[in-house]
């Protein structure tokens, strides 16, 4: 037993010694994305994000050079997500872990936390519950829930009351229904008939035969990002549903900016809610495009997950910052705790309670910018959302 | 009945084309029967209903007084039914020790043993050594059987079928594709076959047939023409029809 | 006479006894590998489990189509069951590690028995099919209960116990490595003796050839349908390790994805030697980390061009390069 | 009635999409016994083409889908001649092998050259608008898949039943040996089957991109389904491979529509039962 610990001591003490002469060294922050596969595009917004915030700030901060260590994980994979994280806290020994697309992915890193004495900043996953589920973690990006929320008080505003609604079926797909759902009968409407389709569907027209019989007329939808919205968007205007005059509501993963090319006309009009648009006016974000898209070599691939990587980025200079390059986890969570900023997308907090961001949540709708390219144009703004699902205690 | 073995009245028809009408034929303990018939005459496909392979139509088999028509396959081997295949059906990457010994297994009913080690049974494993002995197959029972030659194939399948100790025994050409050089090899072991099995050979050496068989049926076009002795059959004028008038006209009676 | 070919009886004897030797050699040098591993990358454990993991995955369909030839790219739905069924027991309590694999085995093993039973009653390419729409449903099914299984969120909060009492899951994976290495060295010499016992024979007869087996008087579907429970077991055994090292189940366990990435793997190391399996797996998911650290964009395109290549130079896979090795190497001798 | 109806024509479009692409895979898997996986990657390949000719070119749809079958064809030309041959004849598994090693390097080069993002095809007018069929509104391109299958099952049954090409084909099939003895020449009857298969890959994809979007990934993600729809089908067979699709199209189209929570139970549950009834598919050739 004694031996036992005495080793365990030992352990540690070289942990020590290892995160006291990383000081005034090389710090290097490992970032976890789908860098290939089916979600590539997404992985490569995260560097895109990474890139523009090291360029326009530079890749020292207190004279501690950042460099930064990415590594693939294309698909929802816990067991390599874990396998990832632990080979870029033991291995490479970052002393700071971002990004992070998938739900289950962030759960298999987060049990890791509090031994690796390192934060996980997340730039996407976007589930309330991660959040509880270690101290370290913040997140930079959204929640379904708050994306999604203003939604059930437009809707019922622009005359809906009784609406129906789609989502794909998964956890995002449920979150987003039952955050819609809450706010659209808080609101004083009616979700008529809730249907979760399944993730591989690739023809919608049944979806849309269910909803012009359900006779509800407003549409709330979820779908990831990518290939099935196009054809859902497709499916919409094809039957006819778009001329009926049925209301189409949708948090902002279905019009992002990279698939409105491809969406082209049918998205013309599509009212979408979410945190950030691409078009978003102001001097941040002009500046922010313009470095992400030179990164990312392609102004039609830019959106949102962008955004949360270069927000995830500040926040993580700022821990950087107040730990002065000691690997100190709570230490640099804490001072990141409450802090507040103008971010590309509009001014945002870091709440200190739950660690989740703050921010403006937009109604947009896909119209023809200046340059006859489609965008998402603000045309209302939500300002100081939290996360709706997650209490505040 | 004394008759150990008994088909009656089997029949089989795919489709609207009969391939076996009616044949009924009984064997008793430790007979020599030979079935010959010309091409296409239905000889394999009733070895076939015999053991089970395909579904009969109509019509019986019997054996040891039991109907075993309504038997699928394995269980008729277990009653004592047993064949060999026209073109060898053995397994490339095994010895014939392996074949024999998993036999062995399969009769004793240790063949789906996790528990045990293949090699582990000496009473199995000096039993196939006698069996393969027997056939002459000895120096080469380690040899993978794709590489031994075909003639020592065909005496592994005889050997095979031995190991089940069956009551009867339907031998499908046995001496087929085999070099002439080899064939008294074969002949042999259909010597040494043990004297109270009942032996159904299909055959088209007919000078085997002759030395072999003490009673001899002719197949055409699905149908017994003849039955009696080796000596009479060349004789016999629906024989001589089938096997040298046009056969294709014969077919045609169906 | 020319059918006695010389030379027949010089090897009888000393054959067997080779052989035994010869895996004697291979599980010394299986277990070589793995210390070596521990040794060289203390750093990457993790990763080191998770290719334990798929190894008992892919052990599992080598034992399916290697041995039985039943082609399968549904297997992961073996490897969910265990993992899934040790996930959900650790989340309700029972928390010691070495029980949580037996429950995977046991949940492995009974969902091999479904699966059989409905896979067995087809051949070929319908087969193959039957195992892709089990692994959809299973997948499906997964998702669907996700009260218990966490759904596409994933099953977390898996706090397994020590070790015996002592040995922490942490950080580093020491633990979990080490176990799922003894579990994986267990595993393969009881699966030697599995394909050497007389099943193991018969199971290669079917592989071959179904009917002359029945006409050796053996029942087929009763012998692979075994199979079936065994492989599931071992896959069960690596999806709860998984599990148990992860801290988290997710729906991936029970993909199509990874049904067809292991089955891939086994055809690069090769079929019906279970030594296949192990090289495929640490070859193809070595690689695969290798490239994709370097160039974590494009690194696709390199593990597509290692397979032509494999095919190419190694059709029977890569453990048939060993056997040519060394039967060049008899025939010099 | 209505409702009714109006399913009916999702469902046969969304079958002619399935069996346009699939025909091909099943052709190479039934007749020269390759499993194919990389079947989907040329139906990408001709959406790109497609794609970079109509969208970035600016050519008609007519010309486009036209490229994009010539093109494609002309890339799988080096491939067939380097790398199938080599796995005719092989053990299945060596060529699931070899097809997938061939899926990855495709997805990762499209990736590379083209990026990961959706790429459509533009539509002419024409097709674009909804038309009104009586019951119902529906997309003119759909229509046009649909007619587009007929014409491709009709061409496909003609070409096989009716001409010597289709004797020789046929011939080889059964016996390979036998026809070289008769002066087939079976490496040549290879070659355009094999051609063959990969442009209808090529017109499938690019017809069907309105339902299955073209984006790098779209070699793997649809894989399945289509080795589903083939073997349910019976590799070989163009009725079977009609019937399987439009079945398989009308159970998926069905499921979604009474209970889409449950549509994948619905379409695998049916495609296990279909197999447990028809081993070898509908109407698949005896082994």
């Amino acid at each position: 037993m004694t031996a036992g610990k005495r080793i365990l001591g030992a352990a540690v003490g070289a942990l020590l010694m290892s995160s006291v002469s990383a000081y005034a060294e090389t710090i290097k922050v490992g970032i976890i994305g789908p860098f290939s596969g089916p979600f590539a595009l997404q992985g490569k917004n995260f560097q895109a994000g990474v890139e523009a915030y090291m360029a326009l700030n530079g890749k020292s901060v207190k004279g501690h050079d950042i460099e930064v260590i990415y590594r693939d994980l294309p698909a929802a994979n816990p067991a390599q997500s874990r396998a990832l994280a632990q080979e870029l806290v033991v291995k490479e020994k970052v002393q700071y872990l971002g990004g992070v697309y998938f739900t289950p992915d962030a759960m298999a890193i987060t049990p890791l936390l509090a031994q690796a004495n390192t934060p996980l900043v997340i730039f996407n996953a976007a589930t309330s519950a991660i959040m509880n589920t270690s101290p370290l973690v913040v997140r930079t990006s959204f929640t379904t829930a708050q994306t999604t929320h203003p939604l059930g008080k437009i809707a019922f505003d622009e005359g809906v009351k009784k609406a129906i609604t789609v989502v794909s079926d998964y956890g995002p797909g449920v979150d987003a229904e039952n955050a819609f759902k809450k706010a659209f009968e808080a609101a004083g409407g009616q979700v008529t008939e809730s249907i979760r389709m399944p993730m591989n569907t690739t023809d919608f027209s049944p979806i849309m035969q269910r909803v012009r019989d359900s006779g509800a007329t407003g549409l709330f939808t979820f779908l990831p990002s990518g290939p099935p919205t196009l054809g859902f968007v497709k499916a919409f205007n094809e039957t006819g549903l778009k001329q009926a005059g049925i209301k189409f509501y949708a948090p902002g993963d279905l019009t992002q900016e990279s698939d409105l090319p491809a969406l082209g006309a049918a998205a013309e009009g599509l009212k979408t809610s979410f945190h950030y648009a691409v078009s978003h006016d102001s001097p941040e974000n002009k500046k922010f495009v313009e470095a992400a898209t030179k990164a990312i070599g392609g102004a039609d691939q830019l959106s949102f997950p962008s955004v949360g990587a270069y927000d995830g980025m500040h926040v993580i200079y700022k821990m950087i910052e107040a730990t002065d390059g000691k690997q100190d986890a709570k230490k640099a969570v804490d001072a990141v705790k409450g802090l507040s900023w103008t971010s590309p997308r509009g001014p945002v907090r870091i709440e200190a309670d739950t660690r989740h961001i703050t921010q403006n949540i937009y109604l947009r709708e896909v119209a023809k910018g200046a340059d006859g390219k489609y965008i998402n144009k603000e045309i209302q703004t939500f300002a100081d959302q939290k996360d709706p699902g997650m209490p505040t205690q | 009945m004394s008759d150990l073995f008994r088909v009656e009245n089997l029949s089989k028809s795919f489709g609207g084309l009969a391939v076996s009408r009616e044949i009924s034929l009984s064997m008793g303990a430790g007979e020599r029967l030979a079935l010959i018939g010309p091409n296409g005459a239905g000889k394999t496909t009733f070895v076939n209903l015999v053991t089970g392979q395909i579904k009969p139509s109509a019509g019986r088999v019997v054996l040891n007084g039991e109907d075993v028509t309504g038997l699928g396959a394995v269980r008729r081997v277990r009653k004592g039914l047993v064949r060999t295949f026209q073109v060898t059906r053995l397994f490339s990457e095994l010895t014939p020790e392996e074949h024999v010994t998993l036999t062995l297994l399969q009769r004793e009913g240790k063949a789906s043993r996790i528990f045990s080690r293949f090699r582990g049974n000496s009473a199995v494993a000096d039993e196939a050594h006698d069996i393969l002995g027997a056939l002459g197959l000895h120096e080469v029972a380690r040899r993978k059987v794709g590489q031994i030659a075909y003639g020592q194939q065909r005496l592994l399948e005889i050997a095979i079928a031995l190991a089940l100790k069956p009551k009867v025994l339907l031998l499908d050409e046995p001496a087929a594709g085999v070099p002439s050089a080899d064939t008294p090899r074969i002949e042999q072991a259909l010597e040494r076959l043990p004297p109270s099995l009942a032996v159904l050979m299909i055959e088209h050496d007919m000078d085997l047939v002759f030395r072999f068989a003490k009673r001899v049926v002719v197949l055409a076009a699905g149908e017994i023409i003849f039955e009696g002795l080796p000596s009479e059959v060349a004789a016999d004028p629906k024989v001589r029809e089938a096997y040298l008038g046009n056969y294709a006209n014969a077919r045609s009676v169906a | 006479m020319q059918m006695t070919a010389q030379a027949g009886t010089v090897s009888a004897a000393p054959r067997a006894k080779r052989l035994w030797w010869r895996d004697v050699v291979g599980i010394a040098l299986i277990a070589a590998c793995g210390a070596a591993g521990y040794w060289l990358f203390p750093d990457n454990l993790a990763l080191l489990t998770r290719i334990v993991a798929v190894a008992l995955l892919v052990l599992s369909i080598d034992l399916i189509v290697g041995y039985c030839g039943v082609a399968t790219l549904g297997q992961a739905a073996l490897f969910g069951a265990g993992a899934y069924a040790a996930g959900i027991a650790c989340v309700n309590g029972v928390t010691e590690p070495m029980t949580l694999i037996a429950i995977g085995a046991v949940a492995g093993a009974v969902a091999g028995l479904v699966m059989g039973a409905i896979m067995l009653r087809a051949h070929g390419l319908a087969q193959l099919v039957l195992s892709i729409a089990i692994v959809q449903l299973f997948h499906e099914a997964a998702n669907k209960a996700s009260a218990y299984t966490g759904g596409s969120d994933g099953l977390a909060g898996l706090m397994v116990s020590p070790l015996f009492g002592i040995f922490e899951f942490d950080l580093w994976g020491k633990t979990a490595y080490l176990m799922g290495l003894a579990l994986l060295l267990l595993v393969f010499i009881a699966l030697k003796f599995v394909v050497a016992s007389p099943f193991g024979m018969l199971c290669r007869g079917i592989k071959q050839d179904p009917l002359r087996i029945r006409a050796m008087g053996a029942f087929v579907f009763p012998v692979l349908l075994k199979m079936f429970v065994i492989s599931g077991a071992v896959a069960g055994m690596g999806g709860a390790l998984a599990a148990i090292s992860t801290q988290v189940v997710g729906l991936d366990s029970v993909s199509f994805e990874l049904s067809a990435n292991a089955l891939v793997m086994l055809v690069l190391g090769g079929l019906g030697t279970l030594y296949g399996a192990l090289i495929g797996t640490v070859i193809f998911m070595g690689f695969e980390h290798m490239v994709s650290a370097i160039n974590p964009f494009h690194w696709m395109t390199m593990v597509g061009a290692l397979l032509i290549a494999v095919v190419i130079a190694a059709p029977g896979g890569l453990s048939s390069l060993f056997e040519r090795f060394s039967a060049s190497r008899g025939g010099k001798a | 009635m209505q409702t009714i109806l109006s399913i009916a024509i999702d469902a046969l479009a969304f079958g002619m999409v399935l069996f346009i692409i699939c025909i091909g895979l099943s052709l190479t898997m039934g007749l020269m016994r390759v499993v194919n996986l990389a079947h989907g990657a040329f139906a990408m390949i001709a959406g790109y083409i497609a794609s970079y000719a109509a969208r970035d070119l600016g050519l008609g749809y007519a010309v486009a889908i036209f490229l994009a079958i010539i093109g494609t064809i002309i890339i799988s030309i080096p491939l067939e001649r380097f790398l199938y041959r080599r796995i005719y004849g092989s053990p299945e598994l060596t060529q699931v092998l070899m097809t997938i090693g061939i899926t990855f390097c495709v997805i990762g080069i499209t990736n590379y050259f083209f990026g990961p993002t959706l790429k459509t095809i533009p539509l002419p007018q024409a097709l674009s608008q909804p038309v009104d069929v009586g019951f119902r509104t529906i997309a003119a391109h759909r229509l046009f898949v649909i007619a587009c299958g007929a014409v491709v099952a009709g061409g496909l049954w003609y070409l096989i039943e009716r001409t010597s090409f289709g004797i020789k084909l046929r011939a080889t099939v059964d016996n390979a040996a036998m026809s070289d003895a008769l002066g087939v020449r079976t490496q040549v009857v290879y070659a355009i089957s094999f051609a063959i298969a990969i442009g209808l890959a090529a017109l499938g994809g690019v017809v069907g991109a309105e339902f299955l979007p073209i984006e790098p990934y779209y070699a793997l993600r649809y894989m399945v389904t289509f080795l589903v729809v083939v073997s349910v089908g019976g590799a070989g067979s163009i009725p079977g491979a009609v019937i399987a699709c439009l079945l398989l199209g009308f159970i998926d189209t069905t499921g979604r529509y009474l209970m889409p929570e449950f549509g994948n139970f619905f379409f695998y549950a049916a495609v296990i039962l279909i197999v447990c009834l028809f081993p070898r598919g509908f109407l698949g050739r005896a082994q």
